[in-house]
């Protein structure tokens, strides 16, 4: 009887070694996201290179974990980050906190915040992982015009 | 039959001189000041009340009434004459002033004793400056005659009038307006309660009555109340000055009793339309304030029940004529762009509202209307009407209403027409 | 008088006000139980000086009645016949309200305008004439009406209303309007509205 | 107006007096009205026309802040009427068409009446299709104050605001129509210390304060009530915090006090953050350097070198500075006489030489003036105190009092306040140190044609012949002396009596004013500069006067607060500030608690503090004297720790700890303790036990006593100083506790020397001409300011204005500082 059940188990062994397999070779490959997947955040500019981010902060007062902090600050004629009057001065999102529900860029007025396909958040120490405004401005690269949002 | 005027405010008008206080003391002026003046003050706003005197200033407010809410026993106590006429199409304040300035000086002076007021100001249409001109000289005649000052017929009644010009604002001819002004402040309406008869002017009871008004006072009081009541209807009594003017032969003033059917001034008295053409509409009293009638409504009876009854209000007593070949759109459109432009800005509905409306009707003059805007104007005028802190919201409207209702065809041409098809 | 850092076209300094004109002030202050019910007609005479509410004499009148500067220009700023910027000799005033303009004020307002070359609101260079635009002066009997310092001429075709500013402007003698007086330059009839009379009630003659 | 009327709104039935407003009825029911212009403490003006309800029997609606009610009116609000309900969609869907609905990053965003009636009640869209109104934004009216025209619904509170209760008229509705807005004039902006309000009563975020500016959404504040103490006012406010610091001050409301208004010193001077002189752990002097050292090591070493003072008897010094809270007052009135043993105690900064004392412990013991009765009084007599520099709040009450109620107000002094401009309001000027004699001449008129009834004593005093040469030294005519006496004796026992700190000052002027308030049965308010004031006095911070108002000499007074306290008095009063500092280099120990004599003494102090052989200052900053000190004890701030606070009515207000406490900083009950400890003495540890104590300690009360009144001193004239100096710190000013708040001393009244057109004339001195000031300690040279509201023969300079600081002037030694003025 013995030998019956361990030929089964090796059918099974058998039939997988003729399969393709699942495992693909992350990093070196990446395979596409769902078009709304909700990675890592971005802010976005305008054309003319103006944040859209205006700093109303509301993304930080829709974030169930606390993640934003904004601070805001007024636009200059000297220093103008953003059009109008208000601008973020500094904007942090802390990836030990979040929890990528996407509340943040639902609630942003200018879809100035939206969220790439990004997904690997991983670092050696938390201050790495509390992202400032300079990463997120960066982050463009990662989907296309403006994220998903 | 050529229908005549009825001639009582307007009697001294074909007189040569007629401003002078010779032309007016010869012809029974400051008579019904001597009597008045031998008569007590409640007696006098009796006589008023009983001849159901009406304001003539738009409201018709009963006149005696409104001297009777003063409490004399603490003086001061003011007169003001609101002569700050600025309603489009009226022009008959200006007139009285200009032919007959000393029929109104008597007027404040009568006025003045029944409620016991030691001064009294003439609000005066700062864009009036000849009317003006001939109301300071009549006060200075009235001084030199001692129909004015101290002492006045010997009864012991001190009085002065002081003349105060405006400076451009039609809203400054709503009463509590016009004392804001007068007090040197920008005119916008105060709060009632208090009423000006409780704080008006400098904080103390005051009367303000129209120039037609005040000029009535010596008439009732030299020939009675009676007599009074014999023209006109039993709610509008008296004669009224109706200044009929646009498309009609002769445009002017005219007096007649109220109740007289608007056919008789459009097509007797001013003569009718010009150029042979067809009467299209006309405003039956206050040229923008009150909403426009069509040639369907030419026999209704100037009063201020009948004209109500058919849909709009005397008002002023202002009649504009417009020919089958005139806009009503376009007239309307200015009418709204007055009422924007005059809107004293104070509460939402008129400052807003008149704003808005004007873009709006602006929009549909230029053939850039769209059909739903007809509705969305009604909507809006009905959220000014009724709402606004004074009267000037409800005037503006009219022109509204006017389009929407009474020429909704001839809007809708514009819109279809992507332009205006009148010439005119 | 805008607001500050709001526009502020350049206007203008003015000298301070006359001594004579600083009495005539106090005159009519004295008139009325509360001296500010005068602020108006002290405008007047700010405007008869200056041609428009200076800020010079905003400050002066500020100072006499013991009110703010901002106090003052808020009544300046509400009443249309107190101007911000100076006022030419004459000022013509187009009425453009139904009766007027079924009579022919557009047609009125245009020969105005080519022949001064200024549209409302504006004076020629020369500052003989100021144009504008105004709601009903209540002469719709005389449509259409057009004010020149505040005198109507009524029924005026473009032709007649060309002549009469280029007599104006010329300083020729013009004839008076049916109702009313031979129109006077700005001083005089500022000073009149201010409530100082200033010339003969009957003067140039009009129809009595 | 006191007859009932019934009304019913929503159905729901209430009786209010008959006048009463229905918006305000309603509010009586809880029946919320929407509203923008309304406001409880502003004239009805109905524009905004957004409160409409259905009146039944009325065609159309009614607007409820503009309508009386009457008997048996039956209102509808929006809750029941659908025409209330259409009204106010209409008049919101007009607010909106010109409004730029820019709420993400408009200041109010969160806390703006207009958004949420929008969000409850309005349009999901707009069908205005036109052009909005555009304005450029925002515009600067003020250096505090921004306003964004775009955002305005033009509801004039904040222009009602200025005329109605602050009286500073510099905004105003200009234009009209739809292009009506609120404006300050070009070159006359906003400047008034009661700026802040109108962004708080602001019902949409037309109006902003540049301190706030973009500085957090209303909605991730920590709000926690709390009371100022930068004066004695006592206003409530709400001190909102974001991550651990201050964001702002508000109002808070309390009718009784400061209604709902605060002044722009309690509003924007917290400090922007950290400030680099702020004291947060505790210093030792080593090498004539300060050094940062343990809590341990500095109570140590306070312990050991006061330890040893005590031990061999050398006095101690003990000066506080009016900025503790009650019970820190009480921990060191305590400490000082229970623990060091010493009756050297004092709080005030001035020169008094303690013919006050009579009259703060008959004062501290029996019922005062407070604003109510001032609103109500038909006369308030003001002396030595300018409320709107001093107590800004007490201002506005006095001036709603004269404005809305027709009270009448007298001062006497050298110069008079911005209240004489009011209506009803008179100006007695007097020499500088006369006050007693204008006060005497009038109790002398009360006494003696007036009949008034007062004991033999009084009588007898008022006979002095000192009074009269006073008198004829004040340069006060008989006229207005008659007149203030009329009107005292037509007010009798309803008339309010004011006295700034400042009248003690004046010798014999406090003793007389409190007689006279006693002759009257007049109620009589002593008002302080500042905050902790009151507290610190009732506490015993004074040389002759124990907790409650017990006088040291009074055996029994002695014995109740050594029971309490386990521990014997001194029985002798001790050393007033000056007296204090003038003999600190034979002090054992100088302690400073909240006290800065090197400022308020100028020179003086500052020699003194050096001269002392020990001191040790408890401080929130590094000041002129705690830079100078041996050791610095770092104290917590105002916003840092819970307390109670008594304002000048006597008033007690408990607030609580609003922000984290900056660095190693104890609140100052907490070093006392620790330091009593260090001494091997027992002392409460917990606030509740002081408190206890406190309330063991309180008297009942009494009735007002008079006080034996002293022969006043004549004011000797100085041939080579012809001059009075008149001097007190204005309301902003380069004091300690205002620097680092940014835009708010931009508003500070740059510096003058002002004097009566008349001596400046006799000087040749023109306006804005430089003056030179010179009394015997020092001189300074500031520009001309001529007012007519000043006595002849004084100038006033006021004490601390950045550049320009009398203080530098004033003689401690003397009631009234001489100087000698000319053109520089």
């Amino acid at each position: 009887m013995a030998v019956v059940d361990i030929a089964r188990s090796l059918l099974v062994t058998a039939k997988h070694m003729f399969r393709r397999p699942v495992t693909f070779q992350f990093p070196e490959e990446k395979k596409p996201f769902a078009a709304r997947y909700h990675g890592r955040h971005r802010l976005n500019r305008y054309a003319d290179g103006l944040e859209k981010c205006i700093g109303c902060e509301l993304c930080a007062w829709a974030c169930p974990a606390d993640a934003i902090q904004v601070v805001a600050a007024e636009n200059t004629p000297a220093a103008r980050f953003s059009p109008g009057e208000r601008y973020a001065a500094d904007y942090q999102i802390n990836y030990l906190r979040c929890i990528f529900c996407g509340l943040c860029i639902e609630a942003c007025p200018t879809r100035a915040l939206t969220m790439t396909h990004e997904f690997d958040v991983e670092d050696d120490s938390r201050e790495k992982l509390i992202v400032g405004k300079d990463r997120l401005l960066a982050m463009e690269k990662a989907l296309g015009e403006e994220g998903a949002g | 039959m050529k229908a005549a005027q009825t001639r009582v405010l307007t009697a001294r008008w074909g007189d040569r001189g007629s401003h002078t206080i010779a032309a007016s003391l010869a012809s029974g002026g400051y008579e019904a000041l001597r009597k008045a003046l031998a008569t007590p003050p409640a007696a006098v706003t009796e006589m008023v009340k009983v001849a159901g005197l009406r304001g003539r200033g738009g409201a018709g407010f009963p006149t005696g009434v409104k001297w009777g809410f003063i409490k004399r026993d603490e003086p001061p106590t003011y007169l003001v004459c609101n002569a700050d006429e600025g309603e489009p199409g009226t022009f008959k304040d200006r007139e009285l002033m200009e032919r007959d300035p000393h029929q109104l000086i008597e007027g404040m002076v009568i006025a003045s004793w029944a409620i016991g007021a030691a001064e009294s100001y003439v609000y005066c249409r700062g864009e009036f400056a000849f009317a003006a001109r001939r109301v300071e000289r009549a006060i200075s005649e009235a001084y030199e005659r001692g129909t004015l000052g101290r002492n006045i017929f010997g009864s012991g009644f001190d009085h002065d009038v002081i003349l105060h010009r405006g400076a451009g604002a039609y809203i400054c001819g709503e009463e509590t307006a016009l004392l804001e002004s007068l007090e040197g402040r920008r005119g916008q309406p105060r709060v009632r309660p208090p009423f000006p008869a409780q704080e008006g002017l400098y904080a103390r009871p005051t009367v303000i009555n129209n120039v037609e008004t005040i000029s009535c006072v010596p008439h009732i009081v030299a020939n009675g109340p009676e007599w009074f009541r014999k023209f006109g209807t039993e709610k509008s009594p008296g004669t009224k000055i109706f200044s009929v003017s646009g498309d009609v032969e002769r445009p002017g003033n005219y007096e007649v009793p109220f109740g007289t059917p608007a056919r008789v001034l459009i097509e007797e008295l001013a003569g009718g339309i010009t150029g042979g053409r067809k009467l299209k509409a006309y405003t039956p009293g206050g040229a923008s304030s009150t909403p426009v009638f069509g040639a369907s409504k030419l026999d209704v009876n100037m009063d201020w029940e009948s004209v109500q009854a058919a849909g709009s209000l005397l008002g002023t007593g202002a009649m504009m004529v417009f020919a089958d070949d005139a806009c009503v759109v376009r007239a309307m459109e200015r009418f709204m762009r007055f009422y924007a432009r005059e809107s004293c800005g104070k509460c939402t509905p008129c400052r807003e509202g008149t704003y808005w409306l004007a873009q709006i009707m602006r929009r549909l003059e230029a053939g850039q209307g769209r059909d739903e805007d007809l509705d969305l104007m009604m909507d809006v005028q009905a959220n000014i009407g009724g709402r606004s802190f004074c009267a000037l919201g409800d005037f503006a409207t009219a022109p509204v209403i006017s389009v929407a209702k009474e020429f909704v065809d001839e809007a809708r041409l514009h819109i279809r027409n992507k332009g205006c098809p009148f010439e005119r | 008088m805008s607001a500050p850092g709001g526009p502020s076209p350049r206007r203008p300094a003015f000298a301070p006000l006359a001594e004579e004109t600083r009495a005539a002030m106090r005159r009519l202050m004295a008139r009325y139980p509360n001296p500010r019910s005068a602020l108006m007609s002290m405008l007047y005479l700010v405007q008869a000086e200056h041609g428009c509410v200076s800020e010079a004499g905003i400050e002066e009148v500020a100072g006499m009645l013991d009110l703010t500067k901002a106090e003052v220009a808020s009544v300046a700023t509400f009443y249309t016949m107190l101007k911000r910027e100076p006022l030419g000799r004459y000022l013509v005033s187009v009425c453009t309200q139904p009766p007027c303009a079924l009579a022919g004020a557009g047609s009125l307002r245009r020969a105005l305008e080519e022949e001064l070359g200024v549209g409302f609101g504006q004076t020629t260079p020369d500052g003989a004439i100021t144009l504008e635009e105004v709601e009903c002066v209540c002469v719709c009997d005389g449509a259409p009406a057009v004010q020149v310092n505040y005198e109507s001429y009524e029924h005026l075709t473009p032709e007649a209303a060309v002549e009469l500013v280029r007599k104006l402007r010329s300083g020729g003698a013009v004839p008076p309007p049916v109702h009313g007086s031979v129109p006077v330059p700005r001083e005089a009839i500022h000073r009149e509205l201010a409530g100082l009379g200033g010339h003969d009630p009957d003067r140039g003659g009009g129809e009595s | 107006m006191s007859a009932e009327v019934t009304v019913t709104i929503d159905g729901r039935e209430i009786a209010v007096p008959a006048g009463t407003l229905v918006i305000r009825a309603a509010e009586m029911l809880d029946i919320y009205i929407p509203r923008f212009c309304d406001h409880p403490a502003l004239a009805p003006h109905g524009a905004c026309r957004q409160c409409m309800v259905e009146v039944e029997g009325q065609r159309k609606p009614l607007t409820a802040c503009t309508t009386p009610v009457t008997q048996g009116m039956a209102v509808r609000t929006q809750h029941t009427s659908e025409m209330a309900r259409e009204a106010q969609r209409g008049v919101l869907e007009m607010l909106l068409i010109n409004h730029p609905l820019d709420c993400p990053v408009c200041d109010k965003g969160g806390e703006c009446p207009l958004q949420d009636q929008t969000l409850a009640f309005g349009p999901g869209a707009s069908r205005f299709a036109g052009e909005k109104r555009r304005y450029p934004k925002p515009v600067r009216i003020s250096p505090l104050i921004l306003l964004d025209r775009e955002r305005c619904v033009l509801c004039a509170r904040c222009t009602r605001f200025s005329s109605e209760i602050s009286g500073d008229r510099f905004i105003a509705l200009f234009e009209r129509g739809a292009l009506q807005q609120v404006a300050a004039y070009e070159d006359e902006p906003y400047e008034s210390p009661f700026s802040g309000n109108i962004v708080q009563i602001c019902p949409v975020g037309a109006l902003t304060a540049e301190p706030f500016r973009f500085r957090a959404r209303p909605f991730d504040l920590t709000s926690t009530p709390s009371v100022c103490t930068l004066c004695a006012s006592g206003c409530r406010t709400i001190v909102q915090t974001r991550r651990g610091e201050v964001a702002r001050i508000l109002a808070s409301e309390d009718p009784e006090v400061n209604e709902e208004w605060i002044c722009d010193k309690g509003r924007f001077s917290f400090p922007r953050a950290q400030r680099p002189d702020r004291a947060t752990e505790p210093l030792v002097r080593k090498d004539g350097e300060l050094v940062a050292v343990s809590w341990a090591e500095a109570a140590a070493l306070v312990a050991e070198r006061v330890g040893s003072a005590r031990e061999r008897g050398a006095p101690i010094g003990v000066l506080s500075g009016g900025r503790l809270a009650d019970e820190d007052a009480y921990a060191l009135s305590r400490f000082a006489r229970g623990v060091l043993g010493t009756a050297d105690v004092d709080s005030r900064s001035w020169t008094a030489d303690g013919e006050e004392d009579a009259v703060f412990a008959s004062m501290l013991g029996s019922p005062g003036a407070t604003y109510s009765d001032i609103e109500v009084s038909p006369l308030v007599l003001l002396l030595g105190c300018d409320p709107r520099e001093e107590s800004p709040i007490l201002h506005l009450r006095l001036r709603k009092a004269l404005n809305r109620r027709g009270s009448a107000l007298f001062e006497v002094g050298p110069r008079a306040t911005a209240l004489a401009r009011e209506p009803g309001a008179r100006s007695i000027l007097c020499s500088p140190g006369t006050e007693a004699g204008v006060l005497l001449s009038v109790a002398w008129l009360l006494v003696n044609p007036f009949g008034l009834p007062v004991d033999d004593a009084t009588k007898e005093g008022l006979s002095s012949p000192g009074r009269a040469a006073l008198r004829d030294a004040s340069g006060v005519a008989d006229e207005p002396v008659l007149a203030l006496a009329e009107a005292l004796r037509a007010a009798g026992g309803r008339a309010v009596i004011l006295a700034g700190e400042r009248l003690s000052r004046s010798p014999g002027a406090l003793a007389v004013a409190w007689n006279l308030a006693c002759a009257l049965g007049a109620r009589f308010g002593h008002v302080p500069r500042r905050g902790g004031f009151r507290g610190e006095l009732w506490a015993g911070l004074h040389p002759r006067l124990l907790p409650g108002g017990r006088r040291v000499e009074d055996p029994a007074a002695r014995a109740e607060v050594e029971r309490v306290w386990g521990a014997s008095l001194p029985p002798v009063a001790g050393r007033c500030a000056r007296a204090i500092l003038s003999e600190a280099g034979s002090l054992g120990a100088l302690f400073l608690v909240g006290a800065d004599p090197a400022s308020d003494f100028a020179g003086f102090g500052a020699s003194a503090v050096e001269a002392a052989p020990f001191v040790v200052a408890q401080d929130l900053f590094l000041t002129e004297s705690s830079r100078r000190a041996d050791v610095v004890l770092p104290a917590r701030g105002p916003a840092e720790r819970a307390g109670t606070s008594t304002d000048w009515e006597g008033r007690a207000a408990e607030f609580e700890a609003a922000v984290a406490p900056a660095g190693l900083s104890l609140a100052d009950r907490d070093i006392l303790a620790m330091l009593s400890g260090a001494l091997g003495e027992a002392f409460p540890t917990r606030t509740r036990d002081l408190r206890a104590e406190m309330r063991v300690l309180e008297r009942s009360p009494q009735a007002p006593a008079a006080v034996g009144a002293p022969t006043p001193a004549l004011p000797e004239p100085d041939g080579l100083r012809p001059f009075s100096l008149v001097t007190y710190p204005l309301l902003l000013d380069a004091g300690t506790m205002l620097a680092g708040s940014g835009a708010l001393l931009e508003i500070a009244r740059r510096a003058c020397v002002e004097m009566h057109p008349g001596d400046a004339a006799a000087l040749g001195v023109s306006p804005g001409d430089p003056v030179r000031v010179a009394s015997a300690m020092g001189e300074i040279v500031g520009p001309a300011r001529l007012s007519a509201g000043l006595a002849r023969g004084s100038v006033f300079v006021p004490a601390n204005q950045e550049g320009l600081r009398a203080l530098a002037l004033v003689d401690p030694f003397a009631p009234v500082t001489a100087v000698r003025v000319e053109r520089a």
